[in-house]
C-alpha cells in the first residue's frame, strides 16, 4: 500500500460513511424522539381533555369519592378519584404481592430445578399465557374462580377476621377485590416470570460456580449469587406486571362488584379501579362525564409514573454493587 | 330458532343499489339489532347496517357529530342535545322513535321460589337495603303462600351506567314515593351491596349468589325467579303485552316537536294488566339528511324495524315487547317523511 | 488451621459415622423420602378433613403443602443438618410456587380447551357472523381472525421498527439526558393503561376525521402505543447482552458504526429480539378495551381493509359473546360456546404466531451453535 | 488438615463424548501438584471432577473413583456440598460476588457454614485470609467497597482469600495467573508456596516456568488425537519431568522453546 | 504497506482521570514493538489510542499527536473508520463473530463494509489470510462452520486472519497469547515473525520471554505511583532492554524471576 493510496482510503470513503452513520443514527434518535412525542401527546391529550371537568368540579378531585361529573340543571358537577385511586393501588398491590414471589419461585423452578425439557416446555407455556386476553381471564374468573373462592373467603374471615383486610362480612358472590387481585396476579404472573426467568438464565456461570465451590447448597447458591444478580431484573419485571395490573380493564370490570368507597376489606364487595371505572362509565358518558373519566385516566398515568420512579430509585440505590 | 325463518322479512322497502347505514348507541338494542340487521340485510341485497353498541351516550354523541346516521338511545335527546343535533340534521327536526320496548324483570335467586308478589314500596325498600331478610313481614304479607326462608337479601345492581338502571330507578322514584328518596340517573344512586357489569353480569351474579335479587332486562332472566309487580290486590307478571301496555298508557313528552315521539312513562297507572317497569330505547334520526342515500337507508331500515315482522323478530330474539298498532302507525307516519335536502 | 472447622463440628454433633467422615458422610434422607412424605401428608390431611366432615380440595391441598413443608424441614433438620433442611424447605417452596401457579394456569387453559372445543370446528373457523342472529346455531370467527391478524400485524409493523430503533439509540448511540429521558419515559409508557391508549387514539381520530370513525388502523395505532415500550424494553436488554468485544472487533476492521449495528449487533441478538417481539405481541393481541373504542365492535362481516370501517378482532368477539352470554335460552348458550371457542382460536393463533416467529428467528441466525 | 487425593481409573464424559480417559494418580498432601498439557486435553475437566464441580455442568458424568484420604468422594451417601467445602476451588477468571463488599466476599463461605458467626471471629477470619492471600495491606481501608472494583490481580487474590476462608483441606486452582501481570503472578506464586504448608494444592497452568517454579509434582496430560479423550501421559516429581521425563511426548511438549 | 507511527506528548484521560501521561515514541515499520509493564499502567489504553479505538469508550479523551507516516491521525477531517482500516487490532480475548462462518469471519472486513468482492477474489483473500495465520490446514475443510466452534487458540488465529485480510498497514495486538497453551502460542509467535515482513506490529505482553523472543524493540511502561498515570519509562532495542537497560526501574521489572 503506497502513501497516496492510504491517504485516499483515509479520505475518500469518509463522506459516504458519514452519510450512512448520519442517517442511521438520526433515525434511531428519531424513533426515540417519536416515543417522547407520543408520550407527550398522550399526556397533553389527558390534560387538555380533563381540563373542562376539572375546572367545573365542585368537589375536591383528590379527596372526594363521589362520581357525578355530568351535573344537571340544579346539580353541581362533583367527582373525585380518592376511592378509585385507592382501589387501583389496592388491586395492583394484591396482584403484585401474590404474583412476585410466586413468579420468582416459578422462574427458579424453570431455570434451576426443573428437568431441562420440562423447563423449555414451561418457558413456552409461560410466554403463551402472557398472550391470553384479559377477557378470557375475566371469563374464567367469573365463571369458575369466584365460586371456588367464596367458601375460602368465609374461612379466611372466620379465622383471620381480626385483620382488617379479612374482616367481612364476606361477599356472598365472591366478586371481591381479593378475587380481582387474584385474577390480576394470574395475569401478570407470566410477565414477571418471563423476565425473572431471563435474568436468572443470565446469571454468569462463574458466579454460580463461585458459590458452589465454597460448599453452598443449591439454595445458598441462589441466595448468594442468583438473587442479588437478578434483583434489578425481577424488579423491572414486577414493574411491567404492576403496570399491567394497574391498567387492567376488562378482567376487573367483569369480576369485581364495585362501589366507590374506600374500604380495606378485601373479602367484601367494594372498591373500584380507575381503568374498570372508565370502562364501565365511558359508554354512557357525555360532555363533562367523558372529561372526568379522562381526568381519572390522568391520575392512573400519574400513579404508574410514580411507581416506576420508585422502582428506579430502588434499583439504582444499589447500583454501586451491581457489577 | 331456525335460520330459514329469518329470511321471512315480509315486504321490506329496499333501497336500490343498497349502501351502508351506520348506527351506534344503546347496548340494550344489541340483540334486537342483530335480528333486524340479519333480516333487513337478507331482504335488501347490498344494504348493510353497522350498529356499534357502544352505549347510549356515545351513540348520541356520534350522532350529533355526524359520525353515524342514526343512534340507539335509552333516553331521548334532551334539550341541549336536540339543539346541537339540529345543526347536524340540516336544521331539520330531530326525532326520538320509541321502537324498542323491553320489560325489566325483578329477578331473584331463592331456592324453591319462582315467583313473588312485590309492591313498589317493598321493592324500593329491598333495594334501599331497608328490608334485609327474605322472611321480612313486608314480603310475607304480600306472599302468604310462599315459604320464605330466613336469609339475608343481597341486592345486586348494575355497576355500569345503564338505561336499565335509569328506567328502574325512575320507576321506583315515581311509584314508591318516599320509600325511594334518590335522584334518577343511569348510575345506581347508593352504595351497592353487590354490583356487576352489564345485564349478563348481574344475571350471573344473582345466579351464583344466594338470596340475591336484581333488576335486569327480561331477556336475561333465564331460570331465575321473578316478581309480579303491582299495587293493592293486583300483581302483574312481566310479559311483552303487559310491558307494551304501559306505552299506550303514557303521555308524550311535553317538549316534543311535531314528529318527535319521546314518552313520559306513567309508572303509577292503575290500569289492569300493565307491567310498569320497562326500558324504552329510542331510535334517534333526522327528518332531513344531506345525502339522499342516507335518508333512503334510514327510511328503509326504520320502517322495517317498526313493522310487525321487525317487532316480532326483536321479540323472538331479545324478549322485547312489540309496539302496539297505534304506535306503529304514528311512527311510520313520521318515518315516511324522512327526506334529503341540500 | 485447626481441626475444629465448622463442618466437622456440625457433623460430630449428630453422631454420624464418626470423625473419619469429617463432614463428608452426612446422613441423608433417602431419595424416595420426600415423595413418600408428601403422600403421607396428603392422606393425613384429607383424613382429618374427612373426619370433620368438610373436605374441600383447595384447603386440603394448602394444608397438605404446609404440612409437607414443616415435616420435610423437621425431618431433614433432625437427620441431616440445618443447611440441608433449609435447602429442602426452599426446594419445597419452589415446587409449591410452581404448583400454585401452574394449577390455575392449567385450569385456565383446560377450561378454555374443554369449553372451546364444543363449537370449535372448520365451520366455525371459516365463516363470519354476517347474517347471524344471537339465537341461531351458526356463525364463526373468520372475520375476527382476519381482523386480529390485520390489526396486530399492522401494529407490529409500526412498533417493531420504532421500538427497535429506539433500543438501538439507547444502547448504541444514546448519551446524556436524551437517553435518560427516553429510558425513563419508555418505562412510563409501559404503564399506559390500555384504555387510555384507546381514548387517546379516539381523540386523535376525532381531531383528524371527526367522531365515530372507527377502523382497523386506529386499532393498530392504539395497540402500537402499548406495544412500542415493550419492544424497546426487551430489545434494550437483548442488545446490551451483545458483548462489546464484538463491536470492537468490527470497529477494528474499519467498519462504520451503523454497519456494525446492522450486521453484527442485531444478528447476534436476533433470538432475544424475537422473544421480545413475541412478548410484545402477546401483550397486545389480547387487548379488548382499546379495540372496542378504536376498531369498533359492530362488524360482523369479513373486512380485510384497515382503512375501511369497523374491524372485528378475536378479543372483541369474545367480549361481545360474553356480553350476550346471559341471554335466556339458546342464545345465551350459543354465545357462551362462541366465547370459549373464540378464546381457543385466539390461543391457537398465538401459538402459531409464536412458532412462526421462532422459525423466522432461527432462519435469521443460521450459524449459531 | 491437608489431605491426600487418590484417583483411580477415572473417565469423564460430556453426554456421549468422553473427555478424559482412565486417569489414575495420587495427589500428595502438603504439596503443590501442577497439571500441564495442551489446550482442550481435559485438565479443567479433570480438575472439576475432584470436588464434584462437574455435576454443575449438565450432561457431565464420571466413572471411576476419587478418594479423599479414606473417603470415597463419589459414594452416594456423600454430600457434594460437603465435598466442595473440603476441596476449595479458584477459577481462571476471577469471580468475586459483584453484589458484595470485599469483606462479605471473603466471609461468604464461612458464613454459609456457620450462621452465627461472631463479629470478632468474622473479622479475624477476614484478616487472616486476606493476609494469607497477600491482599490485606491493599484493601484493609476499603473492606466495605464492592469487590468488583478491584484490579484483575486483586480480584484473583480476593477469590483465593475467599476460598481459604472456609479452611478447605485441598485447594484446586485452574490457571489462576493467566490474566495477571508478572507482579501479581509473583504474589500469587508466593502465596501458593506459603499455602502448601497447610493445604494440598493442585494448579493447572500453561506456563511451564510457573509449573517448574511452584510445583513439587507435575502431571502432563495430552490428547490421544483430535476428537479423542485426553489422558494422563506422565506424572512425576517436577524436577524429573522437566529434566528427564520418561515419555517422548512429554519431552516434546516441555522442550518447546516457549513459556 | 507497513507504516511508521510517531507519537508525541500523548496524554490519555478517562473522564477526569489521567491514565497515560506524556508518551513520545516512534514505532518503526516492518518491525515488532513490544509493550511491557505491570498491570494497570496503561498499555492497553495507550495501544487503543493509536487507532482511535479509545473513542469507543465513553469518556475517554486524548491530548497529543499521533502521526501515521505523514497523516495526523487526530486531524478533525480524518475519519476514524478509515484510520482503523489502516491500523488493525487483535484483542486479548478472541472475538470471532458468533453468527458468521469461518469463511465469513475472515472476509468480514470487506463484507461488513458491503464491498462487492468477486467470489474468486474473496476465496483468494480468505486462503491467503488463513495461511498467513497458520490456520488454513486446520480449517480448510470446514470453512462454512461457525467460527465459535474452534478451540481458543484457533479462534485467536482466526481473529488475526480477519485482521490481516483487510491488509492494514499496522497491526496492534493486545496480549494475544495470554489465554493460549504453549503450542498455540508458538504458532502465533511464528506468525508474528512472518507478518513483520509486511506489517508494522505492536504487541502488548506480560510475558517477558515472549517479548524477548518476538520483538525488535521494547517499550517499558510503569505507573508513577498508585492513582497516578502510567508513563513510558524506556524504549529501546529489545536486546538492550533485556540486557542493560538505562533505567533502574526497568531492570527491576525485567529481572524479577518471573516469566
Ligand atoms: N460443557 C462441556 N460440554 C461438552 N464438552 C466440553 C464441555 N467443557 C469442555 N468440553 C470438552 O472437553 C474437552 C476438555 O476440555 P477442558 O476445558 O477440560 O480442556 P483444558 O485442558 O482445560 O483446556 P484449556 O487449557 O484450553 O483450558 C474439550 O474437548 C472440550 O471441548
Ligand atoms: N474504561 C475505563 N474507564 C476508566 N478507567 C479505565 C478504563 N479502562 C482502564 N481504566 C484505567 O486506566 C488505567 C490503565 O488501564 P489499562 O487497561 O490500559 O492497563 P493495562 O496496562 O492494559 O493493564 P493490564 O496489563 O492489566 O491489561 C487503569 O488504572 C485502569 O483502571
Ligand atoms: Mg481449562
Ligand atoms: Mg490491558
Ligand atoms: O341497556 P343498558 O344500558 O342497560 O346496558
Amino acid at each position: 500500500m503506497t502513501t497516496t493510496d492510504s491517504s485516499e482510503t483515509a479520505e475518500a470513503p469518509k463522506g459516504k460513511r458519514r452519510l450512512g452513520d448520519l442517517v442511521f443514527a438520526n433515525s434511531a434518535r428519531g424513533a426515540g424522539l417519536l416515543i417522547l412525542a407520543i408520550l407527550a401527546g398522550v399526556a397533553a391529550f389527558l390534560i387538555v381533555q380533563s381540563f373542562s371537568s376539572l375546572t367545573a368540579n365542585e368537589a375536591n378531585f383528590f379527596t372526594s369519592s363521589t362520581w357525578s361529573p355530568e351535573g344537571g340543571p340544579d346539580e353541581d358537577v362533583r367527582f373525585g378519584v380518592a376511592s378509585l385511586a385507592f382501589g387501583t393501588v389496592l388491586g395492583a398491590a394484591i396482584a403484585l404481592v401474590l404474583a412476585t414471589p410466586i413468579a420468582v419461585g416459578i422462574a427458579l423452578f424453570i431455570v434451576y430445578y426443573a428437568p431441562r425439557r420440562l423447563a423449555a416446555l414451561l418457558g413456552y407455556l409461560v410466554d403463551l399465557l402472557a398472550a391470553i386476553p384479559s377477557v378470557v381471564y375475566g371469563l374464567w374468573g367469573l365463571v369458575y374462580l369466584v365460586d371456588e373462592l367464596q367458601p375460602f373467603y368465609r374461612l379466611l374471615s372466620e379465622y383471620l377476621g381480626w385483620i382488617p383486610l379479612f374482616a367481612g362480612p364476606v361477599s356472598s358472590t365472591g366478586r371481591t377485590m381479593l378475587s380481582a387481585g387474584i385474577v390480576l396476579a394470574v395475569m401478570i404472573l407470566p410477565i414477571i416470570t418471563a423476565m425473572a426467568r431471563d435474568v436468572f438464565h443470565q446469571v454468569p456461570q462463574t458466579h454460580r460456580e463461585a458459590a458452589l465451590a465454597l460448599g453452598a447448597t443449591r439454595w445458598e447458591m441462589i441466595r448468594t449469587s442468583v438473587l442479588p444478580f437478578g434483583r434489578p431484573g425481577v424488579i423491572g419485571g414486577a414493574m411491567l406486571g404492576m403496570g399491567r395490573a394497574l391498567g387492567e380493564t376488562m378482567a376487573v370490570a367483569m369480576i369485581l362488584s364495585p362501589s366507590l368507597v374506600i374500604s380495606p376489606n378485601i373479602v367484601q364487595s367494594g372498591n373500584q379501579t380507575i381503568a374498570a371505572h372508565i370502562a364501565l362509565q365511558y359508554p354512557e358518558a357525555t360532555g363533562n362525564g367523558v372529561s372526568a373519566l379522562i381526568a381519572a385516566g390522568l391520575v392512573l398515568f400519574a400513579i404508574t409514573l410514580a411507581v416506576n420512579m420508585a422502582a428506579r430509585f430502588v434499583v439504582s440505590r444499589r447500583k454501586e454493587f451491581s457489577e | 330458532v331456525d335460520p330459514e325463518n329469518q329470511q321471512a322479512a315480509g315486504d321490506v322497502d329496499c333501497v336500490d343499489g343498497g349502501g351502508t347505514l351506520d348506527g351506534a348507541g344503546a347496548s340494550s338494542q344489541e340483540n334486537a339489532m342483530a335480528a333486524w340487521k340479519a333480516s333487513w340485510e337478507g331482504a335488501c341485497e347490498g344494504s348493510v347496517v353497522q350498529y356499534d353498541s357502544v352505549g347510549s351516550g356515545a351513540g348520541r354523541e356520534q350522532f350529533i357529530g355526524s359520525g353515524v346516521t342514526f343512534a340507539g338511545s335509552d333516553a331521548a335527546l334532551d334539550e341541549a342535545e336536540t339543539e346541537q343535533a339540529t345543526e347536524r340534521c340540516n336544521g331539520s327536526e330531530v326525532v326520538n322513535l320509541p321502537a324498542y320496548i323491553s320489560p325489566i324483570a325483578v329477578a331473584f335467586n331463592l331456592e324453591g321460589i319462582d315467583s313473588l308478589n312485590l309492591s313498589p314500596e317493598v321493592i324500593a325498600q329491598i333495594f334501599n337495603q331497608e328490608i334485609d331478610n327474605w322472611n321480612d313481614d313486608a314480603i310475607a304479607d304480600l306472599n302468604p303462600e310462599a315459604d320464605l326462608p330466613d336469609q339475608d337479601i343481597v341486592p345486586v345492581n348494575r355497576a355500569d351506567e345503564s338505561g336499565t338502571t335509569e328506567n328502574f330507578v325512575a320507576y321506583l322514584s315515581e311509584a314508591a314515593g318516599d320509600a325511594w328518596p334518590h335522584d334518577v340517573s343511569g348510575n345506581w344512586p347508593i352504595e351497592p351491596v353487590e354490583a356487576a357489569q352489564g345485564s349478563t353480569g348481574v344475571a350471573q351474579a344473582v345466579e351464583s349468589g344466594q338470596g340475591t335479587i336484581t333488576y335486569v332486562d327480561a331477556s336475561h332472566v333465564g331460570e331465575l325467579g321473578t316478581a309480579a309487580v303491582g299495587g293493592g290486590e293486583e300483581f302483574t307478571e312481566y310479559s311483552p303485552e303487559a310491558a307494551a301496555a304501559i306505552v299506550d298508557a303514557s303521555d308524550p313528552r311535553e317538549a316534543n316537536t311535531e314528529n318527535d315521539h319521546a314518552i313520559n312513562l306513567n309508572y303509577t297507572t292503575d290500569e289492569a294488566g300493565v307491567y310498569p317497569i320497562v326500558l324504552i330505547s329510542y331510535h334517534v334520526a333526522c327528518m332531513e339528511y344531506q345525502e339522499q342515500q342516507n335518508a333512503d337507508l334510514v327510511k328503509s331500515f326504520l320502517s322495517y324495524v317498526v313493522s310487525e315482522e321487525g317487532q316480532q323478530a326483536a321479540a323472538d330474539e331479545a324478549g322485547s315487547a312489540p309496539i302496539s298498532q297505534d304506535t306503529r302507525d304514528t311512527l311510520l307516519g313520521t318515518i315516511e317523511q324522512i327526506s334529503a335536502g341540500a | 488451621m485447626t481441626t475444629t472447622t465448622q463442618p466437622a463440628a456440625a457433623d460430630s454433633s449428630d453422631g454420624g459415622p464418626g470423625l473419619k467422615a469429617s463432614g463428608l458422610y452426612s446422613r441423608q434422607l433417602p431419595t424416595y423420602f420426600p415423595p413418600a412424605l408428601l403422600v403421607v401428608c396428603a392422606v393425613v390431611v384429607s383424613g382429618a378433613f374427612a373426619l370433620f366432615g368438610s373436605f374441600h380440595p383447595v384447603p386440603a391441598a394448602i394444608l397438605t403443602a404446609l404440612a409437607y413443608l414443616v415435616a420435610i424441614t423437621a425431618s431433614s433438620a433432625a437427620v441431616e443438618n440445618s443447611r440441608r433442611a433449609k435447602d429442602r424447605l426452599v426446594t419445597g417452596i419452589v415446587y409449591c410456587c410452581f404448583a400454585v401457579a401452574v394449577v390455575p394456569l392449567i385450569s385456565l387453559l383446560s377450561t378454555v380447551a374443554v369449553y372451546g372445543i364444543q363449537r370449535f370446528d372448520l365451520y366455525f373457523l371459516s365463516v363470519s357472523m354476517n347474517g347471524v342472529i344471537p339465537s341461531m346455531d351458526a356463525g364463526g370467527v373468520y372475520h375476527a381472525i382476519v381482523g386480529t391478524l390485520v390489526i396486530t400485524g399492522l401494529a407490529t409493523v409500526i412498533s417493531v421498527p420504532i421500538g427497535l430503533m429506539t433500543a438501538v439509540y439507547v444502547v448504541e448511540y444514546g448519551r446524556g439526558r436524551l437517553k435518560q429521558a427516553i429510558t425513563f419515559f419508555v418505562d412510563v409508557m409501559t404503564g399506559i393503561p390500555s384504555i387510555v391508549a384507546g381514548l387517546f387514539v379516539v381523540a386523535l381520530w376525532i381531531l383528524a376525521f371527526g367522531p365515530g370513525q372507527t377502523n382497523g388502523l386506529a386499532g393498530a395505532i392504539a395497540l402500537s402505543v402499548l406495544m412500542i415500550p415493550v419492544v424497546v424494553r426487551s430489545s434494550e436488554e437483548m442488545l446490551r447482552l451483545v458483548p462489546n468485544e464484538l463491536r470492537e472487533a468490527a470497529y477494528a476492521l474499519g467498519v462504520p458504526k451503523w454497519l456494525t449495528v446492522v450486521k453484527v449487533v442485531l444478528p447476534t441478538a436476533v433470538a432475544g429480539l424475537t422473544t421480545g417481539i413475541i412478548l410484545a405481541l402477546a401483550r397486545v393481541i389480547g387487548e379488548t378495551a382499546p379495540l372496542i373504542l378504536t376498531a369498533g365492535m359492530a362488524s360482523t362481516r369479513i373486512n380485510g381493509n384497515p382503512l375501511e370501517g369497523d374491524m372485528m378482532s378475536l378479543p372483541v368477539y369474545i367480549y361481545k359473546a360474553v356480553r350476550a352470554m346471559g341471554l335466556s335460552g339458546e342464545a345465551g348458550v350459543y354465545a357462551e360456546e362462541r366465547a370459549w371457542a373464540a378464546a381457543l382460536t385466539l390461543i391457537l393463533v398465538v401459538m402459531l404466531l409464536f412458532l412462526a416467529a421462532r422459525l423466522i428467528s432461527r432462519f435469521l441466525s443460521p450459524s449459531k451453535g | 488438615m491437608a489431605k491426600r487425593i487418590d484417583v483411580s481409573d477415572l473417565n469423564v464424559y460430556y453426554g456421549d463424548f468422553k473427555a478424559v480417559e482412565d486417569v489414575t494418580m495420587t495427589v500428595e498432601p502438603r504439596s503443590v501438584t501442577a497439571f500441564i498439557g495442551s489446550s482442550g486435553c481435559g485438565k479443567s475437566t479433570f480438575l472439576r471432577t475432584l470436588n464434584r464441580m462437574h455435576e454443575v455442568t449438565p450432561g457431565a458424568r464420571v466413572k471411576g473413583k476419587v478418594m479423599l484420604d479414606n473417603l470415597d468422594v463419589y459414594d452416594p451417601s456423600v454430600d457434594p456440598v460437603a465435598v466442595r467445602r473440603e476441596i476449595g476451588m479458584v477459577f481462571q477468571r476471577a469471580n468475586p460476588f459483584p453484589t458484595m463488599s470485599i469483606y462479605d466476599n471473603v466471609i461468604a463461605g464461612a458464613k454459609l457454614n456457620s450462621q452465627r458467626l461472631s463479629k470478632s471471629r468474622a473479622d479475624e477470619i477476614v484478616e487472616r485470609s486476606l493476609r494469607d492471600a497477600n491482599l490485606w495491606e491493599e484493601v484493609k481501608d476499603r473492606l466495605n467497597k464492592p469487590g468488583a472494583g478491584l484490579s484483575g490481580g486483586q480480584q484473583q487474590r480476593l477469590c483465593i482469600a475467599r476460598a481459604t476462608a472456609v479452611e478447605p483441606a485441598v485447594l484446586l486452582m485452574d490457571e489462576p495467573c493467566s490474566a495477571l501481570d508478572p507482579i501479581s503472578t509473583l504474589a500469587i506464586e508466593d502465596l501458593i508456596a506459603k499455602l502448601k504448608e497447610n493445604y494440598t494444592i493442585v494448579i493447572v497452568t500453561h506456563n511451564m516456568q510457573q509449573a517448574a517454579r511452584v510445583s513439587d509434582r507435575t502431571a502432563f496430560f495430552n490428547l490421544a488425537g483430535t476428537g479423542q479423550p485426553g489422558r494422563l501421559i506422565e506424572m512425576d516429581d517436577t524436577n524429573k519431568i522437566f529434566t528427564k521425563p520418561d515419555k517422548k511426548e512429554t519431552e516434546n511438549y516441555i522442550t518447546g522453546r516457549f513459556g
